[in-house]
């Protein structure tokens, strides 16, 4: 798949529809990939990667790729990034006629985090495409399966259709039944004291990196409330349990109806908080209060916060619904 | 550092009572920024302004709080008072210690201490309060009046009589709407087209009144006072200003197998057509669905025989654009279709008509000269049934309408009392569930058909109606009378429910203006603003607004003229000033907040800003128009990076008011 | 056991320009009675509530925080109370699931004419909050002056 | 008895209440004249509580079940569901079942419309 990628990669920078190309390079490990824009076919040759660690989400970068002048901008897109992707153009921050989109079909994604815990050690690197991944160890070789390493947010992927790309490498796919919300139900189901201990247990293990709000295509203000002074709610480090609460809770609401539900903010965050439950739990809500929504499916659907009907349920029904033993 | 003036007021002894005003003025006077404090019995008496004014000139205050009743009350009356002093009147807060303090704690300690916590709240907010002008728009001094019925024709005469010019905008080739195909009208049975054929002339020749027939509304832009319309003047195929209305080539037309919509589908007409006599503009058009000049390029009579060469078959249609301070709109009705109806074999026989057909066949300038006659065979009919509430009062969906059409009790007993009149040897019955007759003379009129006419009225409903052999047999239930009446019927007669025009829907979406699951636009406020819709400059007249008979469309057209002539008299239209402001440096362009904006307020441009090293960066960002946005707010909260904010009730001052609550 | 001082919550309360400050003076004009620790700030429309201005309460101290609005219908603006229907909804599941007592947060809608059932809701809020007792678990400890 | 309404409002699904008196029901049936009650007064004995006279009565026999009423109400009361429910409350009291199957057959002529036939054993083969 990486050949095919490369060779995609390469095309576009010859054939000269694009004078340079959003893709994945190796970074100090080898499943830490970094975004990278190439704009040699030596570099593409040298660096490009595809592999089963290319997690992150090229859509946002397009946000200021797509207002350089110079020719068109090549990105590859796995199907998730494509939701995020037609969100951002929903919301006239792409400028979709200065990028060149290439749809990229996607296996799942692996975490090194699952590659340790299924007990290989000294890995040197892994590759391999299909149901089986070849790991490279110290010693020796090692196949393991896929399935059984996948991220969280792979393992329980919405959807393997591309959308919105000029072109396709590799087969469309579908949108998939996920059981994506069950650790939201779990949560709920607990008892509000057990969610708090859970949710301060998390929480305050945060630093305020930004890391979730650098990487999260929803959250692209051009200036941020929690950098602007006169916000009334700026805060560059959480002093104490409110302000932590504060900024997840703000951040939150202003992604909800717009959160593709990439899982990016969970894959960055570096103290491993589950950062895309509080997003999924605004998601499950509006599927159930307010009917089915996934941001970035299509260009028209009114996002479910800037938009109501009129026997929309009462607030009070959080009251009722909540579990309370 | 602002100079704040603190003035409690005791209210008489409605605060005094349970407040200790000293304390809190005292207490007050020790916030920061406050320069002078004080208590005094009635702060919105005389007395208690001037000395807000006076202090204003002694202190050089900048802001001014008064710690007295809600600001419902005297907001108004503390804003005047600072702006005569010369303090920018939005300068001002009002603590409400009254309503929400002094009279519903009955303990003197709390209610103080909340008042003291009221008057901070307060004291925080003016401190971020910053000057504000309302702002002003323009107003085009022209009103467009959309359909030409009665209620148009009406409302445009009354607007132009003020001096304004009107234009009225009519979808078919004459003004005159549904009136024109009215024989007589209830209760008085003055002739419709005498009364309605003049108010055409004066709305013709009046030089304020602009006629634009055959035009449809394209699209409307703008907001109250400066509404920008494009109208389609749809090709007529003839020059209005040579066309004499001689009507020439409506007699020569080879085409005449054309159904006449005037006369419902009961007769024919040509190809080129005048609708009636008296139409206004009397202009002929071409039927370009008929014309075989047009389909075909074989003919060309209707050129070779007009004397003025008003004939013109390239004409296309024609788009205008046109300002407008006012729209009224004036859409009018239509009697629903009757093909649900089918109890009533109104599509099996021709002897069974809707009442507006009825009114067709008993008009002298109608389909049968003004005779009565069956439509099928030509023969007088003998025993006429009306059938009443055919498709109003039902269970709304595909069963008919929810509502009353109030308009067909009347008509029916019209048409009842005038046929027993000319043919006094027919039976005429009436089938109703309840006769609704509430106007002035209305149920004298209807008693005098029942008594002096003798026209049979049953009550209870027809089950159905079977044609056979020339006869139409009605079954229908006696409930009065507790048994099953089987009439043998020459005529059927259907009082069809009215619903609004098809064209009033997209017309609504065009105006932002809403309606009602019946699609009759909604009003303002029912009971006390029937003519106004909830958007500001845009009015409603007529039947379009809710089923109605003419002496009330034209009591409500003239009060929407009215509405209309109190807005263009005006030069400017002063704006709430507590308007939403979006902050281009911070604004992603995102429409979010174009989205919740319940008022079309805001618009987007792309504009340049300086990037890094001399760069220009392209930005899309919102534009908030002051004169349409009524502050409620919405944009504020969907606007994620805060970019958007309030004027007078900013995220700022909101956030002190809480800080001051909660300290 | 017994609190050592009565504990006297503090409750801001949101209410919308047209109809529920109106409400509230009505109940005002007809002297119900209700608890002093409401306090209310005039917000144009419910749908000017930002979830700002209620966290940022609920840090300076207040231990509930209600918004109150018109009937959904009778908006002035039309649409407003619509959106703040969903965004409250919204938010209230959320501090629920971060296991903030639900309780503490609360949206009422009060017409104009409705002064009895703004005092009645104003009691029923007040007595829900005290019984709650103060908020531990989302204050702000460099808030808490005293 | 009025929990028998309650009943046979249940069985029915049909709300009384919309009826509008305006009869149509009544003017569309094919048996009017042989009923004692009319459609229109099904709808309100039973609102009324008159269900006991109603259950007695011939009249819910003569009903065709041939809905003209039920396309025809403007307030889609559907009357012929109404009626249905009555001849169920009284078919189901003890012994009332008072045709049953077997005698059907003696009872039958040449004349007798089919519709008649499918709809007797419809009323009284529960």
């Amino acid at each position: 798949m990486q050949e095919r990628v490369k060779a995609k990669a390469i095309e576009l920078l010859e054939s000269g529809v694009c004078d340079r190309v959003l893709g994945w390079k190796a970074g100090e490990f080898f499943y830490d990939v970094t975004p990278a824009v190439f704009t040699s076919r030596e570099e593409i040759e040298k660096e490009f990667v595809f592999g089963p660690f290319c997690g992150a989400n090229m859509s946002k970068y397009l946000i200021a790729e797509s207002r350089k002048e110079g020719k068109k901008v090549g990105a590859f897109l796995k199907p998730c990034d494509t939701y995020s992707f037609q969100q951002l153009q929903k919301e006239h921050r792409i400028w979709r006629e200065n990028v060149y989109a290439v749809g990229v079909q996607c296996e799942g994604m692996c975490d090194i985090e699952a590659l340790k815990a299924a007990g290989i050690k000294g890995i040197l690197g892994a590759e391999g495409s299909g149901d089986t991944l070849t790991v490279h160890t110290l010693y020796g070789d090692k196949s393991v399966e896929r399935k059984a390493v996948l991220a969280e947010r792979c393992a329980c992927c919405k959807s393997k259709k591309l959308l919105g790309c000029d072109e396709i490498v590799g087969e469309q796919g579908e949108e998939l039944e996920s059981a994506r919300f069950e650790q939201v139900a779990k949560l709920e189901a607990m008892t509000p004291d057990e969610r708090f201990a859970f949710w301060r247990g998390e929480l305050s293990r945060c630093i305020r990196c930004n890391a979730c709000r650098n990487v999260c295509p929803a959250c692209s203000c051009e200036k941020c409330v929690f950098d602007n002074p006169n916000s009334g709610i700026e805060n560059k480090a959480a002093s104490n349990s409110f302000e932590e609460n504060l900024f997840h809770i703000i951040r939150a609401f202003h992604v909800a109806g717009r959160c593709t539900d990439c899982g990016e903010c969970s894959r960055v965050c570096p103290q491993h908080i589950p950062l895309h439950l509080l997003n999924r739990k605004f998601i499950k809500d509006i599927n159930e209060l307010y009917g089915e929504y996934q941001a970035g499916a299509d260009m028209d659907t009114r996002p479910p916060l800037m938009n109501f009907q009129m026997d929309d349920p009462e607030p009070s029904v959080v009251h009722e619904r909540g579990s309370d033993q | 550092m602002q100079k704040i003036g603190v003035f409690v007021c005791w209210c008489g002894s409605n605060i005094a009572a349970t407040v200790d005003v000293q304390a809190v003025s005292d207490a007050l006077a020790k916030e920061p920024g406050v320069v002078f404090s004080t208590n005094y019995q009635y702060m919105c008496s005389q007395a208690g302004q001037d000395m807000i004014q006076e202090k204003i000139r002694e202190f050089g205050l900048t802001g001014v709080v008064v710690c007295s009743c809600s600001p419902r009350m005297h907001e108004t009356t503390f804003r005047k008072t600072c702006e005569k002093a010369g303090l920018n009147p939005y300068m001002v807060e009002i603590a409400n210690i009254r309503e929400q303090c002094s009279w519903i704690h009955k303990d003197k300690e709390t209610g103080t201490e909340k008042a003291i916590i009221l008057g901070r709240a307060a004291i925080a907010k003016v401190q971020l309060n910053a000057p504000l002008t309302a702002g002003q728009s323009p107003v085009v001094k022209r009103a467009l009046v959309i359909g030409g019925g009665i209620a148009g024709i009406q409302t445009a005469l009354d607007i132009a009589d003020a001096g304004f010019p009107v234009d009225i905008v009519e979808t078919k080739p004459t003004i005159g709407g549904k009136m024109t195909q009215i024989d007589k009208t209830f209760p008085t049975l003055d002739c419709a087209a005498c009364i309605l054929t003049p108010k055409m002339v004066d709305a013709a020749q009046n030089e304020n009144i602009n006629i634009l027939s055959y035009s449809e509304v394209e699209a409307v832009k703008g907001f109250v006072g400066n509404f920008s319309v494009t109208i389609r003047r749809k090709a007529r195929f003839v020059d209005e200003t040579k066309c004499t209305g001689c009507g020439l080539c409506t007699e020569k037309c080879p085409q005449k197998k054309v159904p006449n919509e005037f006369n419902l589908g009961l007769d024919n007409r040509r190809a080129i057509y005048i609708p009636f006599a008296q139409a206004v503009p009397k202009v002929a058009t071409i039927d370009p669905n008929y014309c075989t000049m047009l389909k075909t390029g074989k003919c060309g009579v209707c050129s070779k025989v007009c004397t003025a060469g008003a004939i013109d078959y390239q004409q296309k249609d024609e788009l205008i654009e046109r300002e407008y301070g006012a729209i009224v709109a004036a859409t009018g009705f239509n009697p629903i279709s009757m093909d649900k109806f089918d109890e009533f074999a109104y599509s099996q026989s021709p002897d069974v008509v809707t009442s507006l057909e009825f009114e067709r066949l008993m008009n002298a300038a109608g389909p049968t000269g003004g005779t009565l006659l069956r439509p099928s065979d030509g023969t007088h009919p003998h025993t006429l049934v009306f059938v009443q509430c055919v498709g109003s009062r039902c269970d709304g969906g595909e069963k008919g309408k929810p509502y009353c059409s109030k308009i067909c009790c009347m008509y029916t007993a019209k048409h009842a009392m005038l046929t027993r009149e000319k043919y006094p040897d027919t039976d005429v019955y009436v089938f109703y569930i309840d006769v609704r007759t509430p106007g002035k003379n209305f149920d004298e009129f209807y008693r005098r058909a029942v008594e002096e006419y003798g026209v049979h009225y049953i009550k209870g409903m027809v089950g159905k109606v079977v044609p056979e052999n020339g006869k139409l047999k009605v079954q229908a239930s006696d409930l009065l009378g507790g048994q099953q009446l089987h009439i043998d019927a020459d005529m059927v007669v259907l009082a069809a429910a009215i619903e609004p025009d098809k064209s009033a829907r997209p017309l609504a979406t065009m105006l932002t203006a809403s309606m009602d699951t019946n699609d009759f636009f909604t009003e303002a406020h029912p009971k006390l603003r029937p003519v106004e819709s909830p958007t500001a400059g845009v009015f409603l007249s007529g039947a379009c607004q809710g089923p109605k008979d003419i002496p009330e469309t034209v009591a409500q057209a003239g009060a929407a003229a009215s509405k209309v002539i109190g807005l263009l008299v005006k030069d400017h239209l002063t704006c709430n000033p507590c308007v939403a402001s979006s902050n281009e440096m911070m604004c992603n362009g995102c429409s979010a907040c174009e989205k919740v904006c319940p008022y079309g307020a805001i618009t987007y441009i792309d504009k340049d800003f300086r990037g890094p090293n001399r760069t220009t960066l392209r930005r899309r960002v919102a534009q908030v128009n002051p004169a349409v946005c009524q502050g409620c707010g919405a944009c504020t909260v969907a606007c994620p990076s805060g970019a958007m904010d309030l004027k007078g009730f900013s995220n700022a001052q909101i956030m002190a008011e809480v800080d001051a609550i909660c300290k | 056991m017994q609190v050592k001082e009565e504990f006297k919550p503090t409750i801001v309360a949101f209410c919308c320009n047209w109809c529920s400050y109106a409400g509230a003076d009505l109940s005002g004009t007809n002297r119900l009675q209700y608890p002093a620790n409401v306090k209310i700030i005039r917000i144009p429309c419910s749908c000017r509530l930002n979830p700002m201005f209620i966290l940022r309460a609920f840090q300076r101290g207040a231990d509930g925080v209600i918004l109150c609005g018109c009937h959904p219908g009778d908006c002035h603006y039309t649409t407003g109370n619509y959106y703040a229907r969903r965004r409250m909804t919204l938010l209230f599941s959320m501090l629920d699931y971060l296991g903030i007592e639900r309780e503490r947060t609360r949206v009422e809608w009060v017409s104009a004419a409705e002064g009895a059932k703004f005092a009645a809701t104003m009691n029923d809020f007040v007595e829900t909050v005290t019984k709650l007792g103060e908020n531990k678990r989302l204050e702000d400890l460099r808030c808490k002056s005293e | 008895m009025s929990d028998m309404t309650e009943i046979v409002k249940r069985i029915s699904g049909v709300n009384p209440r919309k009826c509008m008196k305006c009869g149509k029901c009544s003017g569309a049936c094919p048996a009017y004249d042989e009923m004692d009650y009319h459609p229109h007064q099904f709808v309100d004995m039973v609102e009324n509580g008159r269900l006991e006279e109603l259950m007695n009565s011939r009249g819910i026999y003569m009903c065709l079940s041939c809905f003209a009423c039920l396309e025809r109400c403007p307030r889609s009361v559907e009357p012929s569901k109404l009626i249905e429910a009555v001849r169920l409350a009284v078919v189901r009291q003890q012994g009332k079942n008072h045709l049953n199957p077997e005698q059907i057959p003696e009872l039958l002529d040449e004349e007798l419309p089919q519709q008649a036939i499918t709809s007797a054993f419809r009323k009284y083969r529960k």
